[in-house]
């Protein structure tokens, strides 16, 4: 029981903050609450008892992903216009759009009969599996993710690189 | 030693071109004692390499052939193989290269000291050394035809050597691209016969054509292309314009490549196929006749040349006639005596001049010279040594070479051919001998000049010591006695002449005139010039003054291309870019993207430029995607 | 001991006739006075000749003053600005003094920005605290006094009185009663 | 205990939040937030399958890892381009880089 | 929010924009050895420009000495370099003494040495200690500095009276003459200052990452540094050996023995190093003339009591610690200086800063700045 | 309590949250009395290497100094300046603090002595503490202030930087780990620190150790990495514009950090509570040897800070991605052909000392090697305009 309340805490708060990031005023603000809300999805992978998940989500999103953003922010000087507006002219359509979108996924989320659809949860899902999982199973896609992200890696460099010369 | 080994003598320089190419500029002194090595290497294993060449050598057939090739590709039934060949005459000219390639390397030493690049010019010495070689050992035209290009590109390279300079850049496409001109006949004059024998061997196509086995128009049409060829390399009218240019590039230079060897690749060509020719029409004749007037024409510009090079050049130009006159007589002997004792001479000329610039800081124009002997004496004793040489004055070297090639003219075409033969010797003899009076003696014409003059190091003045000797005593070898005492069966004479059954012998009949003309020409030189002094000379050029225009500007060969060249090919080109920008520009190209312009300025409604009404675009579809979905589910 | 050791010699200086003589050897077309401080040869010169004068003492070879030590305005009262440069030698260990008189009304001179990168503040200084005008001066700014300050306060006729100091700003900061 | 349907649709709402940010924000780092928003539903609902549905229990997660994976290398490459946008433009609002349509 | 108020937007010939971001730095600013302020436009960590201002501590020197006589105006003038109040008095005085033409007693000027060099000592090792700090090695060179100058403040309280501005030298000779156990004293802070130069050498000069930090750092073209004025052990580490003492010799330095240490490329650890070879190089001095110094008077006994001087002019300069000191001084009768105009080191390499800063990164700044140890009393007069 | 506790488990159950309540408080006061008396200790000891007493006033020897201190900073005024961010700027303090508090809640003093005991241990640790950033990315863009904006830059492009060296060096030692340990728990801080019963980690990896602490320094802006907080050129970075309680929490972080890093490297490599000799000891000694461990480690720290000049912003990158993360990588690889051939454990020893010996050698050659004249920089200076 405990549980379900605590989901519900959490799941309320994840889409408060999400709400907070689309709407916020400042880019800033939108950063810190992306931030809590990336961390509310990792502490919901620890109700899905999948808590490696949730540390690398911390790790990654929490410790690299935002604070390069935020980084980014600082380099782009985006904090510091707060005269200028963050939303386009199409904000109203695009609110139209993710009301649509958020009824269809809705309904069909619940209208689904989804097969299997039981109530016990698993024991924990520790990292040996997944690491298995990871290396052998899935090898080829890793090894395809790594190359991605080294070409990632260096074309970010290039991009962002000084013209000094 | 195994007399196939011969193709090490072009695989050293061709190894240490690399060697200095990459490594040369960080070697102390940019690697040329490695160049120097290389060179003297490849001289030193012909040497050891001719006893064994002599131990083949046939005596009663007078045939010389060490042959062996490799297999290189095979393209369905045909085999093409790639090999050396060495007779008598690749013989001689592996005795020019390697010593004059020797010599001119040494001097380079001294020379080239403290230019900028100078391992470059080391390396492409070496390059050149090892094209040079490999042309003469080449038994198939194929592989002949390769190396005759990297010549040619080493001589562009060289004559550019001092790209900095515009004239020189010029000078090196100028000479690049009228050789280019023949090079397409001889190409051609390899296709056509590699079209009617099947077969780029050299031994092979000779055989088939004294056979009859190759009809006579495409005989006649090959020969003339391949000897295109040879006209472009050896730079005989109307391809002659190149060569003085060429003197843009490093003397040493001029020495080794414009003088002694790359030049004569055409006579050697020739003398290689001359059974080929022989076989053809008119073919002889046509040789003889191109020969004559290039030694006639670039006489007569050479008497108003001032620049020390360029009268060499043209000197150089009339010798190579007169050796086509030898080839045009039948005569491969004389042609390829005179060669070799043209090499060491002409050679040690430019060497001369070369050291004579050098100690005159950079000076070659004859106006600016005078009286430098006592100031370089080793210098203008071997110049003059050289220049009676060149007159052909007995017993120096090109007394007897030209001696033979009288002898052959006159027994081939009778007297005209003789007397004008005689005609360029007579004038070799006297611009020859202004070159040296203008140049070494009588008074200073710039003191400035004159002061800083001084002789140049021992490195620099030992190969002209060296090829001094030569050039007074290589002639001697024709003598039976000699070549035998050197140890060649039957005398150096048989061996190398392998056509002249007989024992050389002096013709007095012709000696004599010859002689006579040689030392009238010299005697005439000696007395308009005597003293370095010009009045006579502009006394006869304001006799006949259209005279002296026409050979000053050189009988306006330049002139006459450049006019051909503006009339005809830019109006050739006028039309092709008349084709080019009205019916494939503005027809193909505007036209089809004027028809897409249209579809994309209709097309553009659609387009805002802002990414978000692209992803509301987006995000639009995939809804009714969904809904679409959901409709059809039911 | 003291008798041992060896005598203080006076400041060592090439002898004043040489330099000037070197200067008039070199520089025939630039009309100068010559004179001597306690310490250095001193040379008056006009403000128009001040740029020869400097840049051909900087390049020749003989003379090569290649340092300027020191600019130093002076208010003569009634002869108007004078302005003293300190002129070194380090190839010939040689100083010289140069002076240039202003007219009273016009306190206009070259600037040697151009010559020596040293001038550079010596001259705002000098400028602020005299007004004296440097002619082609990059950066004519004020350096050690307010921005904004257009009183120069060196003069002789600025004696050290409150109202004058706070002359040219039309209310004094808050508190300041006088 | 929680049933699979209520991750849905926090899932649900998380996406179409995100979709809400790609399109009505300016600012290419808000954008890129956006995206790092739906990224999270998507593999949330991954994980939330795994975990209901899948024998294994594991295949979520790892995609879930993967997905991780390619948004990072995504950050590192948008950012890249939006600082590079600004140092250009000294702009960092996509609609002001319109210049695809000249 | 505005985290950047002095943005500067440059326009490029491209019609493109970027913004550049200015950094203040001082007047207060612990890195700034006083009230300096510079404003250094930066492009990420890199400074591209740099606009040094001065004059927060302008006292109005000059003007204040025209207005006091020749003894009264010596207080004014030992506070120009406050850490080496005595190398000022020192210049002060004998610009006086050459326009009045008066003698100095040989001890006073054994006296004026030693003290003179002490005092240069003392302001290297307040260097020494400030440099590391401005290194970044958490204050302890500076405490390590510290105990040194104590014992040479103690000192000069000893001999002088007081410890930072002794106002101890007179035109012509000293105020006082020196107590009894001088020489023992000194002998026993010699000692003391090795033992503390050492120290300072073995922290700093023994650190890999001091040593990576400034060696190659904004280095100096010999040139370049005559051309912007540059003097004192930052135009010896350019490799020019040149120093007054030796190249214009003043007072006593003839009869002593010294070197003088040069660098090799004017960067900023040869300015370093040229300051500690610098201050072993002045022990020496004072021990040198421990030895020679003789019994004697201290003050010229036919000095007048009210100095008046006629006329004259001259341009005194002596090697003061941070470069050429010099004293430019005009007298037209009265007991007061025509003009006085003094030719501070500090402001003349400081005049350069701009150039050596620009094209480095803002924590070398920093360093470069702290190199060329500026004093800001004697910058701002 | 089982040694193998998830951290997915105090959800269930009343009396696990009681228990975890209770022992977090217990921890929060007994940390912040540790901190005081670090920053009593640091000043004492950094005085001492100075040659200074340090605080001597409040109290005998100074001992109520931090006492003194604290409270004087919780009765300053709050100042937040007017161009600050106000949530951001208010927040910023709570957001640093929050993941050391996390950090040291799953930390083990002894065995089986810590609030949580959890399974991924080691992975919690370096996943939490690289939020951290977060908030002085937060204190760095809501301050208003430049100083605090290049603080933050910097703090954010050393540590994201810094995190993946100290991340690898700690795989190298989980690999060790996991080489030695039974199941499915070699990252289990309770666990590695049982194993080191014969030999501490440190013997057989002190490569690691190296770019561990190394790369420990920075994560804690200690010098020589102080760049984000370099006093001498930014005035303290970004927490330039706090005050009062929301400075001494910055303070509290750092030093709270610091004591965690130092548990942790002492779990980690030192042996934690494991004599090497391998005694069965009580848990008081156990948690004397652990916390002597690690103060060990914060000795040397205010060793380091003492003596260590600050390095610049390029040669702290160019030591990270150039020389500390190629070592570790080689390390990672050496261990792997090692553990996986099974070849014998000195060789971990062998390679990991050579490469530790190279790591020094590069730091010391590296200064004395000659200095590169740029001719980049002769342009730069030449470039400078007239003004």
């Amino acid at each position: 029981m405990a549980t379900e309340v605590l989901w519900w805490i959490f799941a309320s708060a994840i889409v408060a903050v999400s709400v907070g990031v689309v709407t916020a005023r400042t880019v800033i603000h939108s950063a810190i609450f992306l931030i809590l809300s990336l961390c509310g999805v990792g502490a919901m992978y620890i109700f899905l008892t999948v808590e490696f998940l949730a540390l690398v989500q911390f790790l990654i999103y929490g410790g690299a992903v935002t604070v390069l953003i935020l980084l980014a922010l600082m380099l782009t000087r985006g904090g510091g216009t707060v005269t200028e507006k963050l939303n386009g002219p199409q904000a109203p359509f695009a609110a139209a759009a993710g009301v649509a979108l958020l009824l269809i996924l809705t309904t069909v989320a619940i209208d689904t009969a989804w097969p299997g659809d039981t109530d016990d949860l698993p024991d924990m899902i520790t990292v040996t599996p997944i690491s298995e999982g990871l290396f052998m199973d899935f090898g080829a896609p890793f090894v395809i993710a790594s190359v991605v992200l080294l070409v990632a890696l260096v074309g970010a460099i290039i991009l962002a690189r000084q013209e000094d010369d | 030693m195994n007399p196939e080994y011969s193709w090490l003598l072009a695989a050293i320089p061709a190894a240490m071109f690399f060697v200095i190419a990459f490594a040369g500029r960080y070697l102390p002194r940019g690697g040329d004692y490695l160049g120097v090595a290389a060179t003297g290497a490849s001289f030193v294993l012909f040497f050891a390499l001719l006893p064994d060449f002599l131990d083949v050598f046939d005596a009663e057939a007078h045939v010389l052939a060490v042959a062996g090739s490799i297999e290189w590709s095979t393209i369905g039934d045909f085999e093409l193989r790639m090999g050396v060949f060495v007779d008598p005459v690749t013989v001689v000219m592996f005795a020019v290269v390697t010593t004059v390639a020797l010599m001119v390397n040494i001097f380079s030493i001294g020379y080239m000291k403290g230019e900028p690049r100078y391992y470059w010019f080391f390396a492409v010495l070496q390059l050149f050394v090892a094209s040079m070689l490999m042309l003469v050992m080449a038994d198939n035209l194929l592989l002949l035809y390769i190396s005759w290009e990297l010549v040619g590109v080493c001589s562009f390279l060289l004559i550019g050597f001092y790209w900095e300079k515009r004239s020189a850049t010029e000078a090196a496409k100028k000479a690049f691209i009228t050789t280019r001109v023949g090079d397409v006949g001889l190409l051609i004059g390899i296709l056509v016969f590699w079209k009617e024998t099947n077969t780029f061997n050299i031994q092979e196509i000779i055989h088939m054509a004294e056979g009859g086995q190759i009809s006579e128009t495409y005989l006649f049409v090959g020969s003339i292309c391949m000897f295109l060829g040879a006209m472009g390399k050896s730079a005989q009218v109307p391809f002659h314009v190149w060569l003085p240019d060429a003197m843009e590039g490093p003397t040493p230079v001029s020495a080794l490549i414009h003088a002694a060897t790359m030049v004569v690749a055409g006579v050697y060509l020739t003398a290689r196929m001359l059974p080929v020719f022989a076989v053809a029409d008119h073919m002889l004749l046509i040789i003889t006749i191109v020969g004559l007037t290039t030694a006639l024409l670039t006489s007569a510009i050479a008497f108003a040349q001032t620049d020390i090079k360029k009268v060499l050049a043209y000197s150089t130009v009339g010798k190579l006639g007169l050796m086509f006159v030898a080839l045009g007589s039948g005569s491969v002997t004389a042609a390829m005596f005179l060669l070799m004792t043209h090499a060491f001479v002409k050679a040690l000329l430019f060497l001369g001049s070369g050291s004579v610039i050098l100690g005159t800081h950079h000076n070659q124009e004859m106006d600016k010279l005078g009286g430098i002997w006592k100031k370089m004496p080793i210098t203008g004793t071997t110049f003059f040594v050289a220049t009676l040489a060149l007159a052909g004055l007995p017993p120096l070297a090109m007394f007897w070479s030209e001696d033979e090639l009288f002898a052959a003219a006159k027994d081939e075409w009778g007297l005209w051919a003789l007397a004008l033969a005689m005609l360029a010797v007579f004038a070799t003899g006297i611009f020859m001998v202004r070159l040296f009076i203008r140049t070494f003696t009588g008074q200073p014409r710039d003191p400035h000049v004159y002061e800083h003059t001084r002789e140049t190091p021992a490195v620099m003045t030992g190969p002209l010591v060296f090829l001094c000797v030569l050039s007074v005593l290589s002639g001697l070898v024709v003598f039976h006695g000699v070549g035998t005492a050197l140890g060649f069966p039957g005398g150096i004479s048989e061996f190398v002449f392998q056509h002249e059954p007989h024992r050389y012998e002096i013709d007095w009949a012709l000696a004599i005139p010859s002689v006579l003309v040689a030392l009238a020409g010299v005697a005439i030189g000696a007395f308009v010039y005597w003293g370095n002094d010009l009045r006579r000379s502009t006394a006869l050029a304001n006799a006949q003054p259209r005279a002296y225009d026409l050979i000053r500007n050189k009988f306006y060969f330049d002139e006459a291309y450049q006019y051909v060249i503006d009339r005809g090919v830019l109006g050739f080109s006028y039309l092709t870019s008349w084709f080019d920008r009205y019916v494939v520009n503005d027809t193909g190209v505007n036209g089809s993207a004027e028809v897409t312009g249209y579809a994309g300025s209709v097309l553009k409604l659609f387009q805002t430029g802002r990414l978000p009404n692209y992803a509301m675009a987006i995000a639009v579809g995939v809804i009714g995607l969904a809904l679409a979905g959901l409709w059809l589910r039911g | 001991m003291s008798s041992t050791l060896p005598p203080v010699p006076a400041a060592s200086q090439s002898p004043a006739e040489t330099i000037v003589e070197a200067i008039r050897r070199n520089l025939p077309h630039v009309p100068f006075a010559e004179g001597q401080t306690a310490t250095d040869t001193d040379l008056a010169v006009a403000p128009e000749h001040l740029l020869a004068l400097v840049t051909g003492l900087k390049t020749r070879k003989e003379l090569a003053f290649d340092f300027l030590r020191n600019i130093a305005g002076v208010d003569m009262e009634a002869e108007g600005l004078v302005c003293k440069y300190q002129l070194y030698s380090f190839k010939h260990g040689h100083a010289l003094q140069i002076t240039v008189a202003c007219p009273p009304d016009n306190p206009r001179l070259p600037s040697l920005t151009g010559l020596y990168a040293a001038a550079d503040w010596h001259e705002r200084e000098a400028a602020e605290m005299f007004g004296l005008i440097f002619e082609g001066h990059p950066n004519p700014k004020n350096l050690l006094l307010e921005e904004d300050l257009r009183i120069h306060p060196l003069l002789k006729a600025h004696p050290l009185q409150k109202v004058e100091i706070l002359q040219g700003i039309e209310e004094g900061p808050p508190g300041f009663k006088f | 205990m929680v049933p699979l349907e209520n991750y849905l649709v926090l899932s649900a709402i998380l996406f179409s939040l995100g979709v809400y940010g790609v399109l009505a924000r300016r600012n290419a780092v808000l954008i890129l937030m956006s995206v790092e928003l739906m990224l999270n539903a998507v593999s949330l609902n991954f994980v939330a399958f795994a975990a209901y549905l899948d024998p294994d229990k594991i295949t979520g997660a790892i995609f879930a890892i993967f997905v991780i994976t390619v948004a990072a290398a995504e950050v590192g490459l948008a950012l890249a381009i939006v600082i590079r946008l600004f140092r250009n433009r000294a702009t960092s609002n996509v609609d002001e880089a319109a210049t695809m349509k000249w | 929010m505005s985290i950047w108020p002095e943005e500067r937007t440059y326009t490029h010939a491209d019609g493109f924009e970027t913004v550049d971001m200015t950094i203040n730095i001082g007047p207060q600013h612990p890195a700034t050895h006083g009230v300096f302020r510079m404003v250094l436009t930066v492009d990420g960590e890199m400074v591209v420009d740099c606009e040094p201002y001065i004059g927060y501590l302008h006292r109005g020197l000059e003007k204040l000495t025209e207005n006091n006589d020749y003894r009264q105006a010596m207080g004014f003038w030992d506070r120009t370099d406050y850490l080496a109040g005595m190398a000022c008095e020192g210049a002060y005085c004998m610009a006086v003494e050459k326009l009045a033409g008066i003698e100095v007693p040989e001890r006073a000027e054994y006296i004026r040495v030693m003290l003179m060099e002490l005092s240069r000592i003392n302001s290297h090792f307040m260097f020494l200690g400030a440099f590391g700090a401005d290194v970044g090695s958490f204050g302890t060179s500076f405490v390590y500095a510290w105990r040194e100058r104590e014992r040479i403040y103690d000192l000069f309280e000893e001999v002088t009276g007081d410890r930072m501005f002794p106002t101890y030298f007179r035109p012509g000779g000293v105020a006082m003459d020196l107590p009894e156990n001088f020489e023992p004293r000194v002998r026993w802070l010699l000692g003391s200052i090795r033992q503390g130069i050492e120290d300072l050498d073995r922290l700093l000069t023994g650190n890999e990452i001091f040593v990576e930090r400034c060696t190659g750092l904004s280095p100096l073209a010999t040139d370049r540094a005559i051309n912007m004025g540059v003097t004192g052990p930052v135009l010896r580490a350019t490799g020019l050996p040149w120093d007054l003492r030796k190249a214009e010799p003043y007072s006593i330095y003839p009869r002593i023995a010294f070197d003088i240490p040069t660098g090799r490329q004017g960067d900023i650890f040869d300015r370093y190093f040229v300051r500690l070879a610098e201050m072993y190089q002045s022990a020496r001095i004072v021990e040198q003339c421990l030895e020679q110094i003789e019994p004697g008077l201290v003050l010229n006994p036919k000095l007048p009591k009210n100095l008046r001087i006629d006329n004259g002019e001259c341009y005194v300069r002596n090697e003061g610690t941070k470069g050429e000191y010099g004293v430019y001084a005009l007298a037209r009768g009265g007991n007061k200086p025509y003009r006085m105009k003094l030719r501070s080191p500090s402001f003349c390499n400081l005049a350069g800063l701009r150039e050596m800063v620009v094209g480095n990164y803002v924590a070398d700044a920093i360093i470069i700045l702290g190199s060329l140890d500026i004093v800001l009393g004697e910058v701002d007069k | 309590m089982s040694p193998y506790v998830a951290f997915g488990d105090p959800i269930f159950g009343i009396w696990n949250w009681l228990d975890v309540v209770v022992r977090t408080v217990l921890l929060v006061t007994v940390m912040t009395v540790v901190v005081m008396y670090l920053i009593y200790g640091e000043r004492k000891v950094v005085a001492r290497m100075q040659q200074r007493l340090g605080p001597m006033r409040t109290g005998p020897y100074g001992l109520w100094q931090s006492f003194a201190d604290a409270i004087k900073l919780v009765g300053k005024e709050d100042i937040r300046p007017t161009g600050a961010d106000r949530w951001v700027f208010e927040s910023a303090p709570f957001a640093t603090f929050i993941p050391v508090l996390m950090v040291l809640v799953t930390l083990p003093f002894a065995e089986n002595w810590g609030v949580r005991n959890l399974a991924l241990g080691m992975f919690f640790v370096f996943a939490v503490l690289g939020l951290n950033i977060v908030g002085i990315m937060m204190a760095g863009l809501g301050s208003g202030n430049k100083y605090a904006l290049l603080g933050g830059v910097r703090a954010a492009a050393q540590m994201i930087s810094y995190e993946i060296p100290l991340v690898l060096s700690l795989l190298a030692v989980a690999m060790v780990a996991g080489a030695h340990a039974t199941g499915d728990n070699a990252l289990n801080l309770n666990v590695i620190s049982t194993l080191q019963e014969d030999r501490p980690f440190i013997v057989l990896q002190p490569l690691a150790f190296l770019i561990f602490f190394t790369a420990m320094l920075s994560e804690l802006h200690r010098a020589p990495f102080d760049i984000p907080v370099a006093e001498s050129e930014i005035v303290g970075g970004y927490f330039v514009e706090y005050s009062g309680i929301r400075w001494s929490m910055f303070q509290l972080t750092e030093y709270a950090a610091m004591w965690a890093f130092s548990i942790f490297g002492s779990i980690v490599f030192l042996g934690g509570w494991e004599w090497p000799g391998g005694q069965d000891i009580g848990w008081g000694w156990q948690l004397a040897l652990t916390l002597g461990k690690s103060f060990f480690l914060i000795l040397v720290i205010f060793w380091v800070r003492t003596t260590v000049p600050r390095l610049r912003i390029d040669q702290l990158m160019n030591f990270c991605w150039k020389v500390l993360l190629p070592m570790s990588i080689v390390q990672i690889i050496a261990n792997g052909f090692i553990l996986v051939y099974e070849w014998p454990e000195e060789l971990l020893t062998v390679t990991s000392g050579i490469g530790a010996v190279v790591l020094i050698a590069i730091i010391i050659t590296r200064a004395l090697r000659r200095p590169k004249q740029s001719l980049v920089g002769a342009y730069r200076q030449v470039q400078v305009p007239v003004r």
